[in-house]
């Protein structure tokens, strides 16, 4: 896990998606999305988790992953054929509201401090100035699942101070503020960019720098957030991706046949 | 007690049942034209639910059916949103969207239409979490005014909506209230039915089942008729019975260009088709878009209009997918 | 606030989910005998759900195998209960009831060694309306505390159950609030699972896909154990996901003398031997009655102490019921 | 229908379950229990209501009903195989709750003036003489079905001024404390017994006397009822059992091949 990979060109992506993908633990059940996510679940169980149990939000439990045939959409046959188990859509958010998913995957269009999601509207709520996608199961995910990695690209745009708007409530304000507004499980546990691993510090619950990707200084990863960032005593440099893993990945995107 | 306004309508699942005890949908041959069903059972003002989600299922000859007789007031109600809503807001046929996403898919990002009148706010645009929108239905479908749940505690989602908190009466802990929602008509399209609108849906059911159950009508289109027999052959995949359905319409490739499991993949070249009038017209290319759909006498007719390799392509596809 | 307090576990959702927390089920090979399975999660006090109902996939095996190794102080719970509850009762292994009806069937009426009890005020008899204790499998199914339901208004058993009213937050209209049950335990029986517990029912599910999902602990015996890919061939059978399922009990004919879907009928002569007994002998026949299928090494010794041409006569007879 | 059957021994119970099959409309829906009711819906679908839907309380939708093959239980293959539809046991009652069945059917230990039924116990609730089998579907079934139907032998110890206690609510103390109790829907419409027809006056919610048994007197009903009947204006009489129904019946009850 420590050879540095020699591939040309690895991409930041491809970076934060393994950095994503390690996470991962053998036999836990993972609530993935498309895009990113089902990339980094399909790594995994290639890898370090076999037995990692992927479900989607169309109702699909166990479902195959073949490289260079991920599917398009939550809902769409290639995400359905050959799964274990299908249930209705509602159904597979209450098996999360039980507790029965270790980790929710999300993206974003913006994440704050306390790792509040936005993926809804940029601007007034009452008058957007961009109109996006909305939560889709986000907000279910981030509310439900024992644990929340939010995987993103590492910009200021992103990691700003305040949420325009919570789509997917993380810690709130902070403390126990996610407990007190009836949230008792769960949260978001790990933020995975192209730059760093972060968590929340215990007692704030405030983003808070863990370890650099490679060749990353913590100069770059502060400059890239738009809130002032909590830095751990220690911040240790994630192994660098290696080769097989991004051969792995290209393969399951389907850009290379090898 | 104190009691809470929405700003939609819901919880009024005892509407709901009287509307249903005052017109009973007794055991008769339901078949009919698409033409027949939505002129009986689409009003103008209606909440309409959609079954299927994004690309799946989609009830398309149904909902051009809509777009061909023009209906006003409409509310699109459906968990993940796809093009289709855009036709019925381009044309001014739909002012209220009740979703939890809306996305093209297939490469092309964002829904352009929909942005463009949700950011000069021309819509009513309403966004639930998947699961509070997916309780909505099950509520509807349980004939209770309201169930609990944690979605959309803690967030923006809720506050908006004016959602009320639902207190356990046995430990005190404070969820979210999801009002139900009956939606005027819902549109399914099913891998099979018989006359009486018994009906099977392959793969992936998505929240179909309760919309069904919580419609106050209900049209279903089908990809093929079968005789009841064939139903209790396996009669767990029953989804849909009967006594909720209102009009059966046979209709094959019924939600194409969208994907039906088990019979045909979605068609990328029509979405291409479609959002390249939206990139280059903006809503003026919907509304291009849906003028070329409604020109086409019925769904036979449309599909009749492309290239026959193409559809059979889509269907072997989807057949080669199949578990053997 | 005001809170209930209710005379029975209950609504306690939030302590099954941390429990669920603290204990995971890694995807692993589950199977294990009956004796290991039993060893391992039904302890002393449990509330006891019981899969099927009636005379249907009751988990035979599973339930004698407790009756074997003794346990004291468990509660039955069961939407319609059968005589398998009774062996728990005469042996004082029982003390609590939880269910919506209780009989023989078969023309022989009824229960006469739960009358006995609980005529004499031995065990506590908890009666619940068939939907009222389907929802407090569903409330713990779903992870919320409670769910409302026009189930056992006005009537007595809610007075008794001193269940309170759950007031809609919208409306204002006032409707039972069904406590949810997460049962300690929760054994059912399935025509066939895979060795980490994915598990299909063939026919009638009943209230098995909420139990599996509110158990704390999850114990399944199949009729079959089978390749996964058998299972993704029909994915929309798999009623209990693996990650819900403790062990995994391969035990063919694990009903018996109950029926299994597809497998097999109910034997209505072992009702017969086991309701003469009762007749003649009272809760000392029950008792009896236990004792004699203890005596058995294993539920395999049970079936091979029955006349093969009998068991043989109730797998033909189910098979020759099945739709062709 | 007016042809008196001269079928030998025709039993009190033949004529109460033909005279329910009776009330049954053709395209409804039945939520039926294993017994009379079962035999009555087969019946009615082989006279009047060929197209009516049957439901029991194991989940199954429109099942066969084959003569001299009636199940012995709402949760057994018999009852299962040949139906439409198969779904939970929980969502066949929310389906009744939905509003979506005409008619429940239900049996009785006791029934009230104000048609409240007991099938729980018998004395003090507390330490019950007799311990009956309990509601089974029954509570559910009168709160929630669109309309009930009582079906019992007309005997003083059945029918009682107060039953000891309400397993599944009728129109509790009359007048509108059905209503007043939360329950909006349904309640009890009929109550045919092997001496009468009789319903619910609409203003008191009592018992009311509509119609005779042929050969059965007022007065005969009035004392095998344990509590002040009323009787309504116009007391009619049931038109007799045919041969035909008898001979189906019995049919169906697998009492004869013919």
């Amino acid at each position: 896990m420590t050879t540095v990979s020699t591939l040309a060109e690895v991409r930041p992506d491809e970076v934060m998606t393994i950095a994503a993908s390690r996470l991962l633990e053998d036999g836990k059940v993972m609530f993935a999305g498309i895009g990113q996510p089902l990339v980094a679940a399909a790594l995994a169980r290639r890898r370090q988790a076999p037995n990692l149990t992927v479900v989607l939000e169309g109702g699909m439990v166990g479902i195959h992953l073949l490289p260079g045939e991920l599917p398009a959409s939550t809902n769409e046959m290639r995400a359905a054929v050959g799964a274990e188990m299908l249930t209705s859509a509602t159904d597979i958010f209450l098996l999360a509201q039980r507790g029965c998913f270790d980790y929710g995957f999300l993206g974003v269009a913006q994440v704050d401090a306390y790792g509040n999601v936005n993926t809804s509207l940029i601007g007034d709520p009452d008058r957007p100035k961009v109109r996006l996608p909305g939560p889709g199961g986000a907000n279910d995910i981030i509310s439900m699942c024992n644990e929340t990695v939010i995987v993103t690209n590492h910009e200021p745009r992103r990691f700003v101070e305040r949420v325009d708007w919570i789509t997917s409530p993380g810690h709130l304000t902070g403390g126990d503020s996610r407990q007190r507004s009836g949230l008792l499980h769960g949260g978001p546990s790990w933020v995975v960019t192209d730059l760093a691993l972060l968590d929340f510090e215990e007692e704030s619950r405030r983003m808070r720098l863990r370890a650099l990707q490679p060749g990353v200084t913590v100069e770059q990863v502060r400059r890239a957030t738009g809130f002032e960032l909590l830095v751990a005593d220690e911040v240790s440099t994630l192994d660098p991706v290696t080769d097989d893993e991004v051969r792995l990945l290209r393969r399951l995107n389907g850009e290379s046949d090898d | 007690m104190t009691t809470a306004t929405l700003p939609f309508p819901g919880a009024d699942t005892l509407d709901a049942r009287l509307e249903l005890e005052g017109r009973r949908r007794p055991r008769e041959p339901k078949t009919m034209t698409a033409e027949e069903a939505i002129a009986g059972f689409v009003r103008d003002g209606d909440v309409v639910a959609v079954g299927g989600t994004n690309h799946a299922r989609t009830p398309m000859a149904l909902l051009v059916e809509i777009l061909r007789q023009r209906r006003t007031g409409l509310a699109m109600s459906r968990p993940l949103t796809c093009y289709e809503a855009e036709l019925f807001i381009a044309t001014g046929m739909a002012d209220r969207v009740v979703t939890s996403w809306v996305g093209i898919g297939h490469g092309w990002g964002l829904a352009q239409v929909l942005r463009e009148y949700v950011e000069t706010g021309r819509i009513d645009y309403q966004e639930w979490s998947h699961l509070g929108l997916g309780l909505r239905y099950r509520a509807g479908a349980m004939g209770v005014p309201f169930l609990p749940t944690y979605s959309m505690l803690g967030s923006d989602l809720g506050r908006r909506l004016q959602l009320v908190e639902a207190t356990c009466p046995y430990t005190g802990q404070e969820l979210t209230a999801v009002p139900s929602l009956n939606p005027d008509v819902a549109l399914i399209h099913v891998q099979r039915a018989d006359v009486y609108g018994n009906a099977q849906i392959d793969g992936y059911e998505l929240m179909d089942g309760d919309v069904a159950r919580a419609a106050r009508r209900l049209v279903i289109s089908t990809e093929e008729l079968v005789d009841t027999d064939i139903l209790r052959r396996d009669p767990a995949r029953t989804v849909i019975p009967g006594f909720l359905v209102d009009a059966v319409v046979v209709q094959p490739m019924g939600a194409y260009p969208h994907e039906c499991y088990g019979h045909y993949l979605a068609d990328e070249e029509a979405f291409t088709h479609y959002m390249e009038r939206v990139r280059d017209h903006g809503s003026e290319g919907a509304r291009e878009y849906a003028a070329e759909l409604v020109a086409h006498a019925d769904h036979d007719a449309f599909l009749a209009s492309v290239a026959p390799e193409r559809l059979a392509a889509l269907r072997k596809d989807a057949e080669g997918m199949m578990p053997q």
